[in-house]
């Protein structure tokens, strides 16, 4: 018996093997390359796990129109988009390691189980080299520890949740995305200068993970500029309806209310509470706010009206005017109409990252990319200059404070950029107690076969 | 108190919605023996009359603005609206406003259609089959209508207001002599509820006082007799499939700026309306908007927070325990009749 | 053989043999064909095949037996699946302990759920079950964090430290059965087909035989039809000196205990368990799989259980270029129109052609897959009826 | 000694009394009718002695033993077994199986898991059952199934299923209620032959006195719920009180 545990359908994809009729069993172990998936010569596959059905099916359809553009970019098609604006000059659009870049899709239905059967399909049936894509923390999570069980790169799609490099964090898995602790770090300050430091806040929180690392993390760092929290209450992932968790919030002596919901959570609880009047109501002798941490321009168009004038935070917004993000929506939008996505543009800088990290390592093999992607700095991918640190596979770069915008010019244009949060205010140390603490470790980088 | 009155309002809110679903669903079942799957479906039909609506009124042509530039730099396009075309700005704007309202109107022929293809080319043919065969094929009719809607719609939900004129919330308390903002009441939240009351009203008044009502209220007690009295009970089966889907289409339309439709909002109502059902008793329609309230305000209570610290999360499984303690003690649940469903 | 009759001795050769040859079956295309987009000879997805085909099996025993239809039976196959990761966790990276956990504990959960459940029935039954699976799946995914992981669920991890034989040098730590890694494969290269031997596909298949061949036992037997009696007239079981509810309990934690297995197959074959796999979609999805494939025939479950996760798996995989590749020998215009006649049924439509599917099979095969076969076979067996008069035997169920 | 003597039982519904000091002896071996009008009380009293109801007061002891507030399927363990007015049977099993049920039902009790073994391998329940079906002449039906047959084939199945557990007690509940007059006369030849041959004590509640006087050997009248005579068939025929009963009823 092979102790391959997982299968390397490169080789034979790009007919290496023609063979004798009958060719003797074959111990792929044995092969030379050393890792999961050793791309054939003429080929490499990347799978692209993206939500496809259920309620994230939108966000994954950009995502997955993000990905497309980027292997066409790879492979020298397009206008090249951010591979021109891009600091490492390692792509020259022929491909990665002259091997044509080719792609499997697949669905997550943001559902754990689901994805990593999607995700071992691609690794097992399709040779996949490298996994990326998701629009949830839980299935960030589990895909990544399923790529560092068979050898595979991780690079994630959108996941906010403290834990995909947190507590959670893997050797073989990248997070471009931010967290909720950028979220924190960056939005605090902007809510004193705007809203002052006396106020009390009253959290509403999705029930499950990435609600709780964001409660936590907003709620330290707003308790750090003087606020007060008096209540937090937390709600169903189910709950479509959340009247009775917004009508209490008016009389119970807070006067900003912290929405930590996301998706159609998001959509429905901002749309109750702005019912409800809490948009114009006063306490405690102050405006009444409302304040939804996590912003997705594709969300915010599913909650319409409400949120004009909403503070909240995003990774990354199309009317940013730097070259990366400029020639990033240009080649977007002249392909599909539209602009992309915080998601499509975390989805499109991750497959260039990898791209590049394998051109510079030049190898495959998932530990010298990762060695490659550690502490890598980088620029002109919008947000700045980036780094992805070493320590726990994350990114740090600008963090984008955005407000809901009162006279949108397009169906597109509903977020105000209030302010760019420059990269040194949301670092923190690898061991923070919201990341995990000490104990958290990324383990050993695994090549798999 | 003030915060036990609030979630009364929230209760018989949402108990309403409930109860409105649970209606049509046991209308189905009463009237026909069918367990419709679809029933979640029709609903979520019934919010996209509304968002369908509201784009046809909206639908407009684009005029190049030369003052401004969209994302890629060119020339950005002004939408101009045909409704404001034919009935000049004001009238134009007001129309495209009240659509919510207006759908009301458009998705009662709608929704009966619909029933009727629907009780006409499928669940006719399935009146005799097991159960088990029902349930599936209403299940698959359930999936295809989701995904026909996400095919145009997309999958995020789509925000659809109620008009200007009912915005905002009515200070409850203040008539129970309570100070200012202590029981704020959106107002499209307090016409959702009349409207239910109307309607569950209606659809009882019609059962009680009409003749045709009188013949399917028979039938649902017993079948075959009417059937033996030479009755075209089929026709009327029909007609109820229709209005059982017309009552949940029109819940849908009003439930649209509560909240925000998406393709999948029937599936998250299903299971919960069949629980309402279930502990209503199978059958009884006072048994299903009954418990339709009951799980309503209960569920907002649960929600409370005095209550969630007390017991960290009963929020999440409220409605599930009320049917587990209400069918354990009673065993065909509120108002349930003897052997309908037991076996 | 085995104490089965001639039939059924059939049946379950036909059972062992497509299970055996599963990678040769599932694997008809040659590698890198437009055609080996339909390859399901995959370790993961033949693996689900064997581990859902228990798990509607298992409901199978209940429900087309008994015809209590349990709508919550998804929470014994997570909560065997939570036991499982424990013991992995905290225990042995050997698979077997965990199996047996996942069995006991989804045995005794669904003792208890099945107890207070069966005193209605019908309908009442239906949402008596749901309900307390609905409660374990929204306190496994909010409240009970600590002990399921919440959204996120639970994976082995470096910092695990089993009882016996966990990894010393800070690695992640494997599944194993006496330290044969569930990953480990064999690959046969035929021309340009690649066959795929899995371990761990194998021990869940042998698994997977085990519980049809009890499957086969339990409606041979005498207590198989105590519990078809239970279907048909409970009146006269009380007065023929029968307990029917007691025969329906044990059915119940029967059913219970494959779905722990399937569940603790689940943990063994990929260790991760996320509190989805209780939501009240996968407690409808084992009884579609039964509905579909044929309630109350052996084979049909594990038909309805293949067919659904071949969909999802398969289907949902294709995409708008492969689709592109696939039509490319018509003309461009026929091609396009293809593709966008084809597309809204595979890859994000996946959903409506399974959809359309379960109507299409309700509608026009009422007894579900196996109907389906057995038609085929009828029309085979007239042809040959014509020659051998007595060549035809009554197909299997 | 009486193998069944119900003792004073009262049973009320809300205000109505359905059963009044009942008082009643059966004795081994003998076909025991209970008749009366509408409304006598009949089958409140058979559902009492088969333990689906509890009376408010009384006593009722089977063979030594009381059987209130015992479950129906332990008082069928204790020898009592019940012919329903329509014949209760398991529609969707063959014959045979309906045959096996009470065959695994005295041999094994109320609930075994016996969920290994193979029914075929049954062969003393086979044996036993096909003896059985034999004795009522159905044994070329045994793979049909059920609910195929005629109402007549289904009564005679019951009886089978009923008597194939040897009872001490056979309770019949109007066994040819709505049947034709020929199947009606087939069951009482049915009903003699089991009475001759097998000497299985019998209580039966009928309407059709055809019946009552071609099987009982002692009738007991129930009005009102209470026993109005007991006596043997010759005797109740001319009692006067029979008579106002029954032409009370007929009046109405």
């Amino acid at each position: 018996m092979s102790k391959s545990n997982f299968t390397r359908r490169g080789v034979l994809k790009t007919g290496a093997v023609a063979g004798a009729g009958m060719a003797l069993p074959q111990y792929l172990r044995a092969q030379e390359s050393g890792f999961t998936n050793a791309p054939g010569a003429s080929e490499v596959t990347f799978g692209f796990n993206v939500p496809q059905t259920g309620p994230y099916a939108d966000e994954g359809a950009d995502e997955l129109r993000a990905y497309e553009l980027a292997v066409e970019h790879i492979n020298g098609g397009g206008d090249g988009g951010m591979l021109n604006t891009f600091s490492s000059k390692a792509l020259d659009g022929t491909g990665i390691l002259g091997r044509e870049l080719k792609y499997v899709t697949g669905d997550t239905q943001t559902k754990s189980d689901a994805a990593r059967a999607s995700a071992r399909s691609m690794i097992e049936k399709d040779g996949a080299i490298m996994i990326t894509g998701g629009s949830s923390s839980g299935v960030a999570v589990a895909v990544q520890a399923l790529c560092q069980e068979a050898g595979v790169i991780f690079m994630a799609g959108l996941t906010h949740s403290n834990d995909t490099t947190g507590k959670d964090r893997k050797a073989n898995g990248f997070r471009h995305f931010f967290n909720s602790y950028m979220t924190g770090a960056a939005l605090a300050p902007v809510l004193a200068a705007q809203y002052g430091t006396d106020r009390k806040a009253y959290h509403l929180t999705a029930d499950y993970n990435w609600g709780y690392t964001t409660e936590e993390a907003i709620r330290a760092s707003t308790e750090a500029v003087g606020w007060e929290t008096v209540n937090s209450v937390k709600t169903p992932l189910t709950q479509t309806d959340f009247s009775s968790y917004i009508a209490p919030v008016l009389n119970s002596g807070a006067d900003v209310l912290v929405l930590n919901h996301y998706g159609g959570n998001m959509v429905n609880s901002l749309t109750s509470a702005v019912q409800f009047g809490l948009r114009e109501a006063q306490a405690n002798g102050q405006n009444f706010e409302i304040v939804v941490p996590l912003f997705s321009r594709l969300m915010a168009r599913g909650a319409g009206e409400n949120i004009k004038g909403i503070l909240g935070s995003t990774g990354w917004h199309w009317s940013l005017q730097d070259e990366g993000s400029q020639a990033f929506v240009r080649s977007f939008g002249t392909k599909y109409g539209f602009p992309p996505s915080q998601a499509a543009h975390t989805c499109y800088v991750q497959t260039l990252l990898y791209a590049d990290a394998v051109t510079r390592a030049g190898s495959f093999a998932p530990c010298a990319v990762a060695e490659a992607l550690e502490d890598f700095e980088f620029d002109g991918m919008g947000n700045g200059k980036t780094l992805y640190r070493g320590a726990d596979h994350q990114c740090f770069k600008d963090v984008l404070v955005v407000k809901g915008k009162e006279n949108p010019e397009s169906e597109f244009d509903l977020l105000e950029i209030v302010e760019v949060t420059p990269v040194d205010q949301v670092m923190y140390e690898p061991d923070h107690p919201q990341m995990g603490g000490a104990e958290a470790t990324l383990g050993e980088c695994n090549n798999g076969a | 108190m003030d915060q036990i009155i609030v979630q009364i309002l929230n209760g018989l809110d949402k108990g309403s919605a409930y109860a409105l679903i649970a209606l049509g669903l046991t209308l189905i079942f009463g009237t026909l023996g069918v367990v419709n799957f679809a029933h979640g479906a029709l609903f979520m039909l019934g919010s996209f009359c509304a968002v369908i609506l509201s784009r046809l009124l909206s639908s407009s042509h684009e005029v190049a603005d030369p003052d401004r530039l969209d994302f890629l730099g060119n020339p950005a396009m002004n939408k101009v609206f045909y409704v404001q075309d034919i009935f000049g700005e004001a009238a134009g704007a007001a129309i495209m406003d009240w659509a919510v309202p207006l759908a009301i109107l458009f998705s009662i022929p709608v929704m009966i259609g619909v029933g009727f293809i629907m009780e006409r080319g499928l669940i006719k043919h399935f009146y005799k089959r097991p159960h088990a065969d029902q349930i599936l094929v209403t299940f698959g009719l359930a999936i295809v209508l989701q995904e026909i809607i996400k095919y145009f719609f997309g999958a995020n939900p789509i925000q659809t207001p109620a008009p200007e004129a009912f915005k905002g919330s009515l200070d409850f308390g203040v008539f129970l002599g309570y100070e200012a903002n202590a029981i704020m009441y959106p107002y499209w939240r307090l016409v959702y509820f009349f409207f239910s009351a109307v309607i569950i009203a209606a659809v009882f008044a019609f059962l009680q006082f009409t003749t045709f009502g009188m013949v399917v209220r028979a039938g649902m007690a017993d079948r075959e007799t009417v059937g033996l009295l030479g009755i075209d009970i089929d026709k009327r089966f029909t007609f109820m499939f229709g209005l059982a889907a017309a009552v949940a289409g029109v819940a849908g339309v009003m439930y649209a700026p509560i909240v925000a439709p998406n393709y999948h909002m029937g599936m998250d109502f299903l299971v919960l309306s069949f629980v309402v059902v279930v502990v209503g008793g199978m059958g009884s329609l006072p048994g299903a908007v009954a418990a339709g309230f009951l799980l309503g305000i209960l569920e907002s209570f649960a929600s409370m927070p005095v209550v969630v610290d007390i017991l960290p999360g009963i929020n999440q499984i409220i409605i599930y325990l009320v049917a587990i303690v209400i069918l354990l003690t009673r065993p065909r649940g509120l108002m349930g009749r003897k052997g309908v469903m037991e076996d | 053989m085995l104490g089965l009759t001639k039939q059924d001795s059939k049946l379950m050769l036909i059972v062992i043999g497509l299970v055996v040859f599963a990678p040769f079956i599932l694997n008809p295309f040659p590698e890198g064909s437009a055609m080996a987009q339909f390859n399901a000879g995959y370790p993961d997805l033949m693996q689900r095949f064997v581990i859902f085909g228990i798990f509607a099996i298992g409901f199978n025993l209940l429900f087309g037996l008994t015809g209590y239809l349990s709508f919550g039976h998804a929470a014994f196959l997570g909560v065997g699946s939570y036991a499982a990761i424990w013991s992995l966790k905290l225990i042995t990276l050997n698979v077997l302990p965990g199996i047996v956990f996942a069995i006991i504990v989804a045995g005794a959960f669904s003792f208890v759920v099945g107890y207070v459940s069966l005193r209605r029935s019908g309908i009442y039954f239906s949402i008596l079950t749901l309900a307390f699976a609905q409660m374990s799946y929204a306190l496994a995914y909010s409240v009970l964090t600590p002990i399921t992981g919440g959204e996120t669920g639970l994976q082995i991890k470096n910092t695990d430290n089993p009882l016996i034989g966990g990894p010393t040098d800070g690695s992640i730590g494997r599944a194993n059965l006496f330290g044969a890694e569930m990953g480990n494969s064999f690959e046969l290269n035929i021309g340009s087909w690649l066959f795929t031997f899995n371990l761990g596909y194998y021990i869940a298949a042998a698994f997977m035989l085990v519980a049809f061949y009890l499957s086969i036992r339990i409606f041979r037997s005498p207590f198989g039809i105590m519990l078809r009696a239970v279907k048909s007239n409970q009146q006269r079981m009380n007065y023929t000196g029968l307990t029917p509810k007691r025969y329906t309990l044990s059915a119940f934690v029967i059913s219970g205990m494959f779905a722990g297995l399937a569940g603790g197959l689940m943990v063994a074959m990929d260790t991760q368990v996320g509190p989805e796999r209780m939501f009240w979609t996968a407690s409808g999805e084992v009884v579609i799989m039964t509905i579909l494939g044929g309630a109350g025939t052996l084979l049909g479950p594990v038909l309805g259980a293949g067919f659904i996760k071949y969909m999802e798996n398969i289907v949902s995989k294709i995409n708008k270029d492969i689709l592109h590749e696939w039509f490319a020998f018509m003309p461009d215009g026929l091609e396009d129109a293809m593709v966008a006649f084809v597309y809204p049924f595979i890859g994000k439509g996946w959903h409506l052609t399974l959809g359309i599917m379960f109507m299409l099979v309700v509608i026009f095969l009422p007894g579900g897959l196996v109907e389906g076969g057995q038609r085929i076979a009828a029309k085979f067996r007239r042809t040959k009826n014509a020659e051998t008069p007595d060549g035809a035997s009554k197909p299997a169920e | 000694m009486a193998l069944l003597s119900v003792k004073g039982v009262n049973k009320r519904f809300g205000g109505l009394q359905a059963l009044g000091d009942v008082n009643l002896d059966v004795a081994e071996n003998t076909c025991h009718a209970i008749i009366g009008p509408n409304g006598a009380g009949k089958s409140t009293l058979l559902n009492v002695l088969v333990g689906k109801l509890i009376p408010d007061s009384g006593s009722v002891v089977f063979d030594g033993q009381s059987v209130l507030g015992r479950k129906p399927h332990e008082i069928n363990q204790m020898g009592i077994s019940r012919v329903f007015q329509t014949p209760e049977i398991f529609a969707d099993l063959s014959v045979m199986e309906n045959m096996l049920i009470p065959c695994f039902a005295k041999r094994d009790g109320a609930f075994r898991m016996h969920a290994i073994e193979s029914v075929r391998h049954e062969s003393d329940m086979i044996e036993k059952a096909e003896a059985m079906l034999d004795e009522v002449k159905m044994l070329d039906k045994r793979e049909m199934t059920a609910s195929s047959m005629s109402r007549g084939d289904k009564r005679r199945l019951e009886m089978a299923m009923c008597l194939v557990q040897e009872p001490r007690l056979l309770l019949l509940d109007e066994p040819t209620a709505g049947m034709a007059r020929a199947d009606t006369e087939n069951t009482i030849e049915l009903l003699k032959t089991i009475r001759k041959e097998r000497g299985v004590t019998m209580a039966i509640i009928e309407h059709d006195m055809n019946v009552v006087f071609s099987l009982a050997e002692r009738i007991t009248v129930l009005a009102q719920g209470t026993p109005l005579v007991e006596d043997t068939p010759d005797n109740i025929k001319g009692h006067p009180k029979v008579r106002e009963a029954y032409l009370g009823e007929a009046q109405v």
